[in-house]
């Protein structure tokens, strides 16, 4: 029984380093025996060894479906690979709201919202709103926490007034729409408002979606990120440990 | 025969309840006018264009009218003045109007029979357009033919009309039977429409009448080829719902996502300014020969599928009240309706079953749109796929008439051209492997599927009593749709709302509702 | 009741006419004797090993039996005879034998009362054996329980028994309640076991005593990590089907593939060889507590599925007799029967669908094994995963006993570990969404899934009818079992049958089939 | 509107040229953020640009399912891809039929057989039998046609003895089961076999099943090969011109 070598891992199939992926992909070409061979091609400029076109059709003049297995000929070094990841360690409500009690001693207020043109409003709800997602109670049900949900759509300026307004322990942003990355600019503009005003240091920042990460969170300015499946409790213990580190 | 023992005395009730309710809205949307209603007369007696600020001209008039505290008298007056007194098309009058060589407000006042005739005349030879497009749609139909029901409903949405074009050919090739343009984001809350051909949407593409002219062409075309009509999609419900409604019934368009209801809960259009544009846009569609697609299965993302499911079936009910004042058929109705619980649901299958089922005998002549999971898909596609596969096959089994399907890339991105595909291929696999399953099976008495049917029925109804009796706007200030709360005052567009006044006029509704250029 | 409206005096009389057919071949059956008969017998009585070519003992010694024409004495008093004159045990007297150091047929022949009794002691202690297996598995479904049913049954076919190890535990994990080590094409064959663990097998991993116990030991302490008991399964059918019986009852497999059909029609073995081979085998099977899985799928792989329907049926007909006569429960009899219809049929989705309600109801007390489509799969991974969705349904729909999971990549190679995951997912979602929905629904009378049971039922009692005519062997001749002809003596292995002497004793059967060692 | 450059083509997803893919795989790693950045990794060594995992799932200790899309970097000229195709113009039944009368004039004869250890009788049968295969007629059925289909698990020496007993025009052989590459050791046997009995030029050689196209067995030395979905006409229209060529 072979061990998996982590300095050079390579996708399994049935048997250790086999290599087996599977792809699909469309070509912008008739449906043909040449149509399967540019996939084949294509797949072995990828560094894919023995492309085997299992299925091909066509899409409607012009479009070629491919669905295609083969054998990837690279490996990833695992052993190497670090990725960045919130270090808090997480409490449950509860926990969270002994924490308030005993570290911080007053109301934590975070404001939360969709901004930009994202209308998505489930993913903040899911974190803010009483009811909160899966059995999970949103920040609005945590005692010693104040949290005001704006909805979606708001503006960047509107949302840091709101913070400023209430003087916010944290500011949590959510971003659904991805497409050709709007997400990007709009979290950035963000971050720099907040930066202009001076308080990027006091405030609290973290972003939330389906395509959100810490990583990319943190290369974008933010203190923290978190992606699908988060609950209330998550982005809840990671702010109320950050406001008692800052306080310490 | 009902086979879910459905108590249907029960739903008459909640139907006279939906019916008082709609009445009362009605009384208050006569009463009042709206901007893009107003734009709407413009563009039907043929305004087009826009000044060299790209403000469509009928911004440029009903701006206008609108400062000079002239809304709540209506354009089609102003307009009928200024044509009967320079003998000019409205076309011309609204550029001049734009270009300030003319002003609408101070031109003397002509006899006000021969304004009303002037402008009676070019609404009949708009709506005798609009008759002529129907009239097309129907020898198309008789002609080539269409798909069977449930039709195969996809979406394009590359933000690119030309690249559109693209897909929706290769889609209907691939079998589709109704091709939507999803419509670019920002839209709904644009209080004008763009114009011209457009490629950078985003997330969809501009609802345009040249998008819509470029697309229809495309669709004749490939319908030719393949041997059946192609019905094109868009969407009116936002700020400018019956402009949008009217450029669909000029480019013969036949289905238009139409529903005030979603523009209040979803978009935060304010609920007085959209109910009041959502009739007349409903006036037009159903003129137009258009079916309508309400948008009931949104509450379903935003609140708890098994939970809330009384509320679309409330709102269904309420929908077709405000499409029947409308004047549209119960053949036009594509009330809206969703597969949207939680896979992971011991029994679920069953609860959408009922649901689905219980909705197409209540509304027996709707051609229902049902759509498909969408919050509950991951980025698991080959799961996906199987949800998709789960909806469908509701669908054949409950004949529902619009079929939009899933896609199993849903969580991920809109589609690409291989997902649509995959998508209709599992479309079509199961409606062809399990055509007449519907016919052959029964659903047990007082089992899983009827209690739910049932209850769900009954809940609606206890709902609709309570709207009746509350009223609709405050019912949604309260929250009750999708758990979203909307103030009656607030949201974007109040301020394009006033009181008609007692002279007000708007010739297209009489037309449109009535008389001899109905079928 | 019948959810089918069918007329169970049929099924009876088809039954009756099976229980002719099988009794008829019995006949048959107790006249003769196989070399791997005889190698079982050595097996059980604990001749294992190889010799330094390779050639497993109980070879070794049954080829010289059958060299000096005395196979139809039967390898038991031949044995006991060495035992008793000796004083040594089975292994070591094979292992003399193997070594040239002692010939069986010239040490003096002892009292056949000493020779028997010696004989029935090992016996027992072998059946002894199989017992406390049989209370292991007991005590484990007791104590760690086991999935509900349907049962999701996956295969591994790496090759190489490590490799399977770690696919079976990973697939324990994803949810699998049943692990079948797919054999090596080319095993079943092969007139003899190979030995010792095994890291090279072709389109799966060879049927060995140690592979077995290899893998009953990954899967128990696996089942002990997930809670549940984890069952094996491998296949008997081929040329050693009572050795490798034998096998698994001494390494406690929980389920055996075990149809002589099966290897005449797909393996070209000789029936009259593997008929007297599987009564064997099927009675350690039974006795064992193992669930049998029969072949009757396999016919719509290469017959027409709409067509042969009632093929399937006759023939599980005829397993079932076979069964009950080698002491077989009927919770033990997986009778085989497939999803295999084209998937472009109109309304296939109700033929399969009655015909596995069909199944369900005619043998109400068999885990009935489904088998998932195959043939009709290919390389469109997406359209094969929903094919397997509408499989999983119709599973939970009609209450099937193990369900072979269907996978996505079936046309293209064996499965990838993602692939059985994804399959399995496939079928976990299905299960649960849809739990009862067999208990909420009617199927219509004299409908298109009533009238089809029916028929295929009427056309296998008159299939059975003419088998009982004509004979069971007569009939495979003339090609009406998955449209393939076998000559009764054609085919591999001929040459080990032989009739039996009237000394001949195998103190197996009667151990097994009745007395004290039956639970 | 821009056109395919079919010198540089792309995957398609929605717009010309933007390159997207769809993959999966396992990696035999824990499931962990760590195993999701491995599976980006992989993908950038292949020439994915912004490669996004979709979808992770945990596939039991130590086996982590990625789902990922992607943007292919890499273009294929299309416009230099030729495929050998079989080249004979397709006749149906009755035109082969009157091919064989009109050009042959006598019986032409064809042995077929699943070779080796492949027992995979369905697809042989499907061009041989009477019956055939989604309502065409096998060849068998064929009038100024004798074919003998031998079965499966044909031995490839009986195979080729039976043609040369036959005085036959051609030999067709099936090949099902592909794992690790077993027929292509076969299928080059036969050849060598006929080679040997100096039948290479006498005797037309056809290899067809799902795994099998013309370009493959034309490499392997046969005169043509036929994949999934070929019908009985196809070999029958392909052997019958040949034969007639070689007569001129
Ligand atoms: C529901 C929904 C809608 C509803 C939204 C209703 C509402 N009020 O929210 C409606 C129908 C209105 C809608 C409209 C549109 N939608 Co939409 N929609 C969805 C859908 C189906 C589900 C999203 C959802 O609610 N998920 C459930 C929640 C609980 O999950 P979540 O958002 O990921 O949130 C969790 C985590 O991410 C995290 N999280 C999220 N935010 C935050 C914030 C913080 C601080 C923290 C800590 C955590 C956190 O925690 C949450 C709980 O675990 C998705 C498809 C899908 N299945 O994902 C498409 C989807 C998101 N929509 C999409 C699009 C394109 C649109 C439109 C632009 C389409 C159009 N052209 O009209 C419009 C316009 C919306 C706009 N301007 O933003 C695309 C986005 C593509 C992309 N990658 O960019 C998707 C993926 C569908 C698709 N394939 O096309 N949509
Ligand atoms: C039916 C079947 C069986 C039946 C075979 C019954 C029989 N008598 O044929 C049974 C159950 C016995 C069987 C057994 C096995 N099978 Co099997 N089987 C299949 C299955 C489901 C369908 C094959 C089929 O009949 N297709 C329908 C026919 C009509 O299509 P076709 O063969 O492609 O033929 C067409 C063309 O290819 C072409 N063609 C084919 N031959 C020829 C020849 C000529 C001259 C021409 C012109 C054209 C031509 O024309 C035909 C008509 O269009 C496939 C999976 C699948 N969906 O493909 C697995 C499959 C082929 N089997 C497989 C395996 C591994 C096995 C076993 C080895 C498993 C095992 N370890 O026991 C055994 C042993 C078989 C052996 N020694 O060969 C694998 C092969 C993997 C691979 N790529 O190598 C597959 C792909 C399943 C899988 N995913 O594991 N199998
Ligand atoms: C009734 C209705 N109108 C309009 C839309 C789309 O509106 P928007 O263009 O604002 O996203 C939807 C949602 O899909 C809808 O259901
Ligand atoms: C009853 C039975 N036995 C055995 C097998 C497998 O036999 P082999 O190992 O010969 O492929 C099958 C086929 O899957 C079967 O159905």
């Amino acid at each position: 029984m072979t061990n998996v070598d982590l300095t050079r891992v390579k996708p399994y199939g049935d048997t250790l380093n086999d290599g087996k992926m599977q792809f699909s992909f469309t070509l912008p070409v008739q449906y043909c025996e040449e149509a399967k061979e540019a996939g084949k091609q294509l797949l072995i400029k990828m560094g894919i060894d023995d492309p085997e076109i299992v299925h091909a059709e066509d899409l409607g003049k012009g479009y070629t479906l491919i669905v295609a297995y083969g054998i990837c000929s690279h490996t990833v070094d695992f052993s190497s690979i670090e990725v960045p990841k919130v270090d808090t360690d997480m409490m449950d409500k509860y926990g969270v709201e002994a924490f308030i009690k005993e570290h911080i001693k007053r109301d934590v207020v975070i404001v939360g919202a969709t901004t930009g043109t994202d209308a998505h409003t489930v993913g903040i709800d899911a974190i803010m709103n009483m009811k909160g997602y899966h059995g999970h109670y949103g920040l609005e049900r945590y005692k010693g926490m104040v949290a005001v949900n704006m909805g979606a759509q708001v503006p960047n300026e509107e949302l840091l007034a709101k913070a400023i307004e209430l003087n916010a322990d944290a500011i949590i942003v959510s971003q659904i729409v991805t497409q050709k990355d709007v997400h990007i600019p709009n979290l950035t503009n963000l971050i720099e408002l907040i930066e202009a005003e001076g308080l990027r240091d006091r405030l609290i920042t973290v972003a939330g979606g389906p395509r959100i990460n810490h990583e990319l969170a943190i290369e974008l300015g933010y203190d923290a990120g978190f992606g699908t499946g988060s609950y209330a409790e998550d982005v809840a213990s990671f702010v109320v440990t950050e406001i008692a580190k800052k306080n310490v | 025969m009902s086979k879910l023992n459905l108590d249907f005395t029960l739903a008459e009730e909640a139907r006279s309840s939906a019916k008082n309710i709609a009445i009362n809205i009605q009384e208050f949307i006569e009463q009042h006018t709206t901007v893009t209603v107003e734009r709407t007369i413009l563009r039907l007696i043929g305004v087009d264009g826009v000044d060299e600020i790209d403000r469509p001209l009928p911004n440029v008039v009903v701006e206008k009218l609108k400062n000079q505290g002239k809304l709540s008298l209506g354009i089609s007056y102003f307009m009928g003045n200024a044509m009967a007194y320079t003998g000019k098309s409205a076309q011309e009058i609204a550029e001049l109007v734009s270009k300030e060589e003319l002003d609408l407000f101070t031109i003397p006042t002509q006899d006000f029979d021969k304004v009303q005739e002037k402008i009676n005349g070019i609404a009949i030879e708009a709506v005798k357009k609009i008759k002529a497009n129907r009239e097309t749609r129907d020898k198309y139909l008789t002609d080539l033919g269409e798909g069977p029901k449930p039709y195969l409903y996809v979406i394009v949405a590359t933000g690119n009309i030309y690249e559109d074009v693209n897909q929706a050919k290769a889609a209907a090739r691939q079998g589709a039977d109704i091709i939507a343009v999803i419509r670019s984001t920002a839209q709904s809350l644009l209080d004008y429409v763009p114009y011209g051909p457009t490629t950078e949407g985003f997330g969809g593409t501009f609802a345009t009448q040249e998008n819509f002219k470029i697309m229809r062409k495309a669709l004749d075309d490939v319908g030719e080829e393949v041997g059946k009509y192609i019905r094109l999609v868009n969407y009116a419900s936002g700020l400018c719902m019956p402009e949008i409604a009217a450029m669909g019934a000029l480019e013969r368009l036949d289905i238009m996502l139409n529903d005030a209801l979603y523009g209040i809960l979803f978009r935060d259009i304010n609920m007085q300014r959209t109910l009041v544009d959502q009739f007349f846009s409903r006036v037009i569609n159903g003129f137009a020969g258009i079916i309508i697609n309400t948008g009931e299965d949104n509450y379903l993302t935003t609140s708890d599928a098994v939970e809330e499911a009384h509320t679309v079936l409330a709102s269904q009910f309420i929908n077709e009240q405000f499409a029947l004042l409308a004047g549209l058929k119960e053949e036009q109705m594509g009330l809206g309706h969703a597969f949207e619980m939680d896979p992971s649901i011991e029994n679920g299958f069953l609860l959408e079953l009922a649901q689905a089922q219980m909705a197409r005998e209540i509304f027996p002549n709707a051609p229902l749109k049902y759509m498909p999971p969408t919050k509950h898909k991951t980025g698991n596609i080959f799961k996906g796929h199987i949800q998709d596969a789960l909806f469908n096959m509701i669908a054949i089994t409950t004949n529902q008439g619009i079929q939009l399907l899933g896609m199993l890339t849903e969580a991920i991105h809109t589609p690409l051209l291989q997902d649509r595909a995959l998508s209709i291929e599992n479309a079509k696999y199961v409606f062809n492997n399990m055509r007449n399953l519907g016919d052959e099976i029964e659903f047990k008495e007082n089992g899983i599927i009827q209690k739910r049917a049932q209850g769900v029925l009954k809940e609606a109804a206890v709902m609709l009593k309570n709207i009746e009796n509350e009223g609709l706007m405050e019912t949604i200030e309260a929250g009750k749709f999708a758990g979203v709360k909307r103030a009656k005052t607030g949201g974007k567009g109040l301020d394009g709302v006033v009181v008609k006044d007692e002279m007000y006029f708007n010739p297209f509704i009489e037309l449109m509702l009535g008389g001899e250029y109905r079928d």
